[in-house]
């Protein structure tokens, strides 16, 4: 007799059967010396592009919700299907075998993050009028939280929003901000009381993006596109029902997202950079120039390899904890900072190999393009949390060890600012 | 998880979580630091009585010696977490020798005669027994000649030769010893105190892991299964070994954090604890990462020799365990002294046992050199 | 202190300290961020105003030209202070093509019909040149043989082939070029507008260094020097010119250095400068190592290069200097980005300006491959 | 004409030619496969070996005093010749050439740290009952300062000074005492005012090594031998004519001592240590095991070499600077960073090489020797000052960076015991 997990299994197939190609083999392995010679991390395209692929996001998304599979955890009454996250790892696991548009625009922030913080702290209102709009690909979600000034520091957001009526006006600057260039609605942290200790003092908002006053700039990285954004909020006027949670409270509304960002983190290892640093692709670089015998290149290429291998079981086993029913904790931490640790490696070695046809562009197939990736690393150890903030959390949360002594989780946020200004 | 395990199912956590009590709990009565100490001083390396209790009240020894010879048939997943255990606590054990290296050699040969002979006895604790390997490089590469040879025909073969570096070689009962002979390399049997051959205790970095040279001198001794197939032999035991030693690493890095920690959230400096400093904490941070994922491979390369549904190659994951255990361990028993600053390099203080082990451990089976290529051996590059 | 120098004295530390001083104060005023990007967005690649003040008002271009061809006649050690405040403020400039590998080619060369051609006019700043080795591998290895051949006699040769990477060769006024001759490599020099030649300006890696491809087809050239020393030629080149740059990496290095130590002053995180925190601090502390290290290896390598008494062998100096420098810059500009966060990974931050040029700088004669075995080499391992 | 460096030579020269002989060649390098196969840092050797080589030391030292080199820096009063830091160094450089009994026992800790305190704190009387005594070889002073509870908080000292009469009573536990079972006298920091903050209420004491209560025992370092010492004092009288400083003035005494510590350091580049890690050595090593032609063995090899060549090349600067005048400053600790980090590297480079060979002694000349070099190591990066300790000056002192906040400065040391306990 089929258990549930095969019924799952056996609708999702024939759902994809029924409106994708399946791939052949191991298609998403790059060949060498074949197609687009690009090593990326991000994803920048021309506009044109890229607005072809939020239409093509949007559209696999639709299809996907109207099968039932748009949002696999999520509660029925929003179009889920109330089922684990071992389905939805298990539907991933299928869909990656089909040719499938990538629906990161939609998914990393807005349905991975957003939409459970607005499932948990929402009015029914707000969560009716939102949550079937973005996993039907309708609404795009942003993240509102980085700011120039507070860095790491989350919870020292400045921009400020002042109730006026029944709505809240909110005034500041947002960073960081990806796929702000497409995003319907953005979750926002505000300075509501400065009066208060920095972490109580926060509420969030959820701000229409095309609201008055929003205005989105692209930033651009060291690699050279413009995978994040600056928004500039000045005068939004926000109605206090689209406030989550508690005025004052928002820094539990940050802390639900914080976590959904968290326990997306195992599933890094795939990726176009990933997969020009697996052994196949590696192996080729090096016989095409003629390394392939060289004790030296050869030792580095197996560390690098038995490295990314151990992080590879490290997410199998993290997947079994999953399918055990163990939640994945702060030690996923580990696995984020080894994704960088192995990517920033691969890319060195990578540059090591080509040697000066790094430094310009010849043309030859392989070999410039690997700037790329190389410009893309030194972010990976930033974006998500810098490695010192990883490091803390892994030895306080996870070892137990002592918390450094703080006096600005106390203090009015308020006189922090003025201190730190002073100190500075 | 596109493995090619071959569909075993994976034992139940429970069960696993079981047998960590049970172990743990017999090695916290036996083999405390006192212990440990008083078995690294003693003649033999390691005490006697712990074996037999080993044996008679956990059944460790038989453990993955299969059912037909009076084993229990487990895998390697069940042995890593024994060995895991059993590297935390340092024990000092001829367990090594003889349940991985020995029995694993006698299972693979498909040598019936001698599993009968040898499995039942290892099973039941009666039994020490090792395996040498005297290759020229100390890394098992057996085509390249070998320092014992066997003359005499396929059965009452003699040996003559010396094998430089057998791991608990002056105890062992018996010896499984690789020997160049009439059809090529062999596996061979010989007594621990079979005439002809002189045993040395060897002084070793990790006082906990006994070493001997054996000089063998028209030794007799029974061949062990079929020539032909001693490659696969030997590659099947060294996957087993470095998986084993892989997991009892992960037990060793894991008492180091252990240490770290502890010591870090106690000790006060400029009155705070030390662990407050992020240059403390941090470092506590890499060795848990370290650990995490060492661990991690550790345990796929147990599921991939057990042949478990969805694990990589065998050949594959165990070098990689082999690797990423070793310099984990290393990297992590280095630390721990570094957190305890001056207490942490004197005699007195365990830190140093497992920055020998560690070291001691890396090397065992010929160390960075060999085992980087040894994996790109194995995935065909 | 027991070295090979050969006696030559060192210039005193006040007249450096002058020559730096004045150096500086011309590149903050010529060569501030915004300079640097104007120049790495406009066509030659760098501000030919610029290169004029720097010679009539500085006289760098002259520095190490010999006095009998219109120089000062100076060594590394001097050259090397100019280099590091270039490097410093990242300064787009043909100063590496033009003084030191085409004009030490040509000094090396003792070719005197081609230094009273080329090094007056490049000690005066009205010329600019570039060397072009067109090896296979970019490593300088012309024994394996050249992309450029020369044909006809030892007077009005004729070039055909590519130099696929040539530093500056879109806009040098002269080239010399490595081509295999019928008496071996040689040296020859080829006017930048000659007829036949095409130079096609490259993307790179490091904006603030020009490269090009130049195709020649039938260009007419002058050999230099005798093709029976090339190898020798080439080797001081290479030492002279590794030497060089590492000064310059020397200075980026530092330039990351300052701005992640002022940057971790004044950012303020959780109520504090951030360079509280010893994960920031300790950073900075191993940048500064780095630094520290990487100087003394650039001035040993210099006083080397220039024969100052009591210093070590100058191909071993220089090698050195080229590892340790690579290494440091690259590591130094890839934390400086970490120290900055978020924002020193965006485009209108300078940080990756250096990480590009470190990793440029580290690739430029062959990378990390090339220059331990040409370390090991020096050295006779 | 010649100079003054010039004539201070040709004396130099004269003594030594008459004293000693001159070493032939490169007779410090180790020659591979010759002489005693042991690797180390330490230099522990049996009871009476270790008697006999300190009377060697203390015979030469008296040679060298009684002909004016025992103390070239010091003042004239004491014996010495009032000349600078550069003609020490050039002294140094010269009996290098000469085969003379290693001194370190007597110089390391006592002529070059102790000796120059007592100069700069000590009561006229003390000074010269002392100084003409240790730099004449007779008395070894050890330096009395760390404590098993203090560590790097080196100023957090407890052992107790309380005075009776005209003496202190001295009560406590010192720890990595070197060669206090040698020493006649010990430069101790005694906790004198618990009520002050802690750098403030310490004085400094010279005892009396042999006093009653005074104990030495050694400490067995993980290497095996015990190159330091556990002194214990109980109830130890030491007259106050014998204290250096003010009272409660102890930590500006102490300061004095470290300062010495660090100009010593830039000679560390010698030993037995660093030369079984020099290039040819190293090269036998891989020749002897057949590696001299794997790439990567090679690449590991340029690159400590590359390192250790620039660490000399560091130190050749820092006397440079010493011979233009400049005193060396806390960027001296790069030195010593530098320094253990080669050695460690160099004993797993080696430890990789030797392979299994390592793990149990064979016999064979050149492998189980190495294992008392990886054992020492550890030690380097801790003794002295840990490398975090060293990084904190060297971010603070030399690039200027803010300080940690603070609290156990102010407050009295007392309070801090108190709360310090509570807080583990």
């Amino acid at each position: 007799m089929p258990s549930e997990m095969d019924e799952f299994v056996a609708t999702a197939r024939e759902f994809l059967d029924a409106n994708a190609t399946r791939r052949s083999g191991s298609a998403d392995l790059p060949e060498w010396g074949v197609g687009e010679d690009r090593i990326t991390y991000f994803s920048t395209d021309p506009p044109e592009v890229d607005a072809a692929k939020v239409a093509e996001s949007r559209a696999w998304q639709r299809t996907r919700y109207e099968n039932g599979f748009g949002w696999v955890t999520g509660p029925r009454a929003y179009g889920g299907r109330e089922l684990s996250t071992l389905h939805d790892l298990v539907y991933d696991g299928l869909e990656a075998e089909y040719d499938v548009p990538d629906t990161g625009v939609l998914s990393l922030i807005g349905l991975g993050m957003i939409g459970p913080t607005i499932l948990a702290h929402a009015r029914d209102h707000i969560k009716d009028r939102y949550l079937p709009a973005m996993y039907r690909g309708d609404a795009i979600a942003c993240q509102l939280f980085s700011e120039p000034s507070a860095g790491s520091d989350l919870a020292s957001v400045e921009t400020r929003a002042v109730r006026d009526g029944d709505d809240w006006v909110v005034d500041g600057q947002k960073v960081w901000t990806s796929v702000a260039q497409h995003a319907q609605i953005g979750l926002c942290l505000c300075r509501t009381n400065p009066d208060l200790p920095k972490h109580k003092g926060i509420t969030a908002l959820l701000v229409d993006m095309s609201a008055p006053g929003v205005e989105v700039r692209p930033l651009r990285q060291m690699s050279g596109g413009a995978d994040f954004n600056e928004v500039f909020l000045t005068g939004v006027r926000v109605p206090d029902d689209h406030r989550l949670g508690e005025v004052d409270g928002g820094w539990r509304v940050a802390l639900t997202t914080l976590m959904n960002e968290r326990a997306t983190v195992g599933g890094e290892g795939a990726g176009p950079a990933a997969r020009a640093l697996s052994l196949p692709f590696l192996t080729e670089l090096l016989r095409a120039n003629g390394r392939l015998d060289d004790g030296a290149t050869r030792r580095r290429l197996a560390e690098l390899y038995a490295d990314q291998a151990a992080t590879e079981y490290l997410n199998h086993q993290a997947i079994r904890k999953l399918r055990a029913g163990t939640q994945p904790g702060p030690e996923a931490s580990v696995s984020k900072l080894m994704y960088a640790r192995n990517l920033t490696r691969g890319a060195h070695f990578a540059a090591e190999v080509v040697g000066p046809r790094l430094i310009a562009d010849t043309g030859e197939w392989g070999t410039y393009s690997w700037t790329e990736l190389l410009l893309s690393t030194p972010a990976l150890r930033i974006l998500g949390g810098t490695e010192e903030i990883m490091k803390n959390i892994l030895a306080e949360r996870v070892l137990g060890l002592p918390k450094e002594p703080s006096i600005d989780s106390r203090s009015p946020f308020r006189e922090l600012r003025r201190s730190g200004t002073a100190g500075s | 998880m596109n493995g090619t395990g071959t569909g075993t199912a994976a034992p139940s956590e429970t069960e696993l979580g079981e047998l960590r009590a049970a172990v743990r709990n017999f090695l916290a009565a036996k083999s405390d630091e006192h212990a440990v100490r008083t078995a690294m001083g003693s003649e033999r390396g390691h005490d006697e009585k712990v074996w037999r209790q080993m044996a008679d009240q956990l059944g460790l020894q038989a453990l993955t010696v299969p059912a037909e010879h009076g084993g229990d048939g487990l895998g390697l997943v069940e042995l890593g977490v024994v060995l895991e255990e059993m590297g935390e606590a340092l024990l000092p054990s001829p367990f090594l020798s003889t349940v991985v290296l020995a029995a694993t050699a006698v299972v693979a040969s498909g040598d019936v005669a001698a599993a009968e002979r040898l499995l039942p006895a290892i099973a039941a604790g009666t039994l020490t027994a090792t395996l040498a390997v005297p290759d020229h490089a100390g890394s098992w590469d057996v085509g390249a000649g070998l320092r014992v040879t066997a003359t005499g025909g396929r059965t009452g073969a003699v040996l003559d030769g010396i094998a430089p570096i057998v791991l608990d070689g002056a105890t062992a009962d018996v010896v499984l010893v690789v020997a160049d002979g009439p059809d090529g390399p062999a596996l061979h049997v010989i007594d621990g105190d079979a005439p002809g051959l002189a045993r040395t205790p060897l002084r070793t970095l990790d006082p906990t892991r006994r070493m001997a040279r054996l000089d063998l001198d028209g030794v007799h001794a029974e061949p062990v299964g079929d020539p032909a197939s001693l490659t696969a032999v030997l590659d099947r035991v060294l996957d087993v070994a470095t998986t084993a030693l892989a997991a009892e690493q992960v037990g060793g890095a894991r008492a180091c954090l252990a240490a770290s920690a502890r010591y870090a959230t106690e000790r006060m400096q400029f009155g705070r604890p030390i662990g407050t400093f992020q240059a403390v904490k941090h470092k506590c941070a890499d060795m848990y990462t370290r650990v995490q994922v060492a661990d991690a491979a550790a345990r796929e390369a147990a599921r991939a020799v057990d042949g478990i549904e969805g694990a990589p190659a065998a050949g594959i994951a165990a070098a990689v365990a082999h690797s990423v255990c070793s310099e984990a361990f290393m990297a992590v028993a280095a630390e721990n002294i570094q957190v305890h600053g001056g207490i942490g390099f004197t005699w007195e203080h365990p830190a140093h046992l497992y920055y020998r082990r560690a070291k001691a451990s890396q090397l065992l089976f010929g160390g960075p050199a060999v085992y980087h290529e040894r994996l790109l051996a194995r995935v065909g590059v």
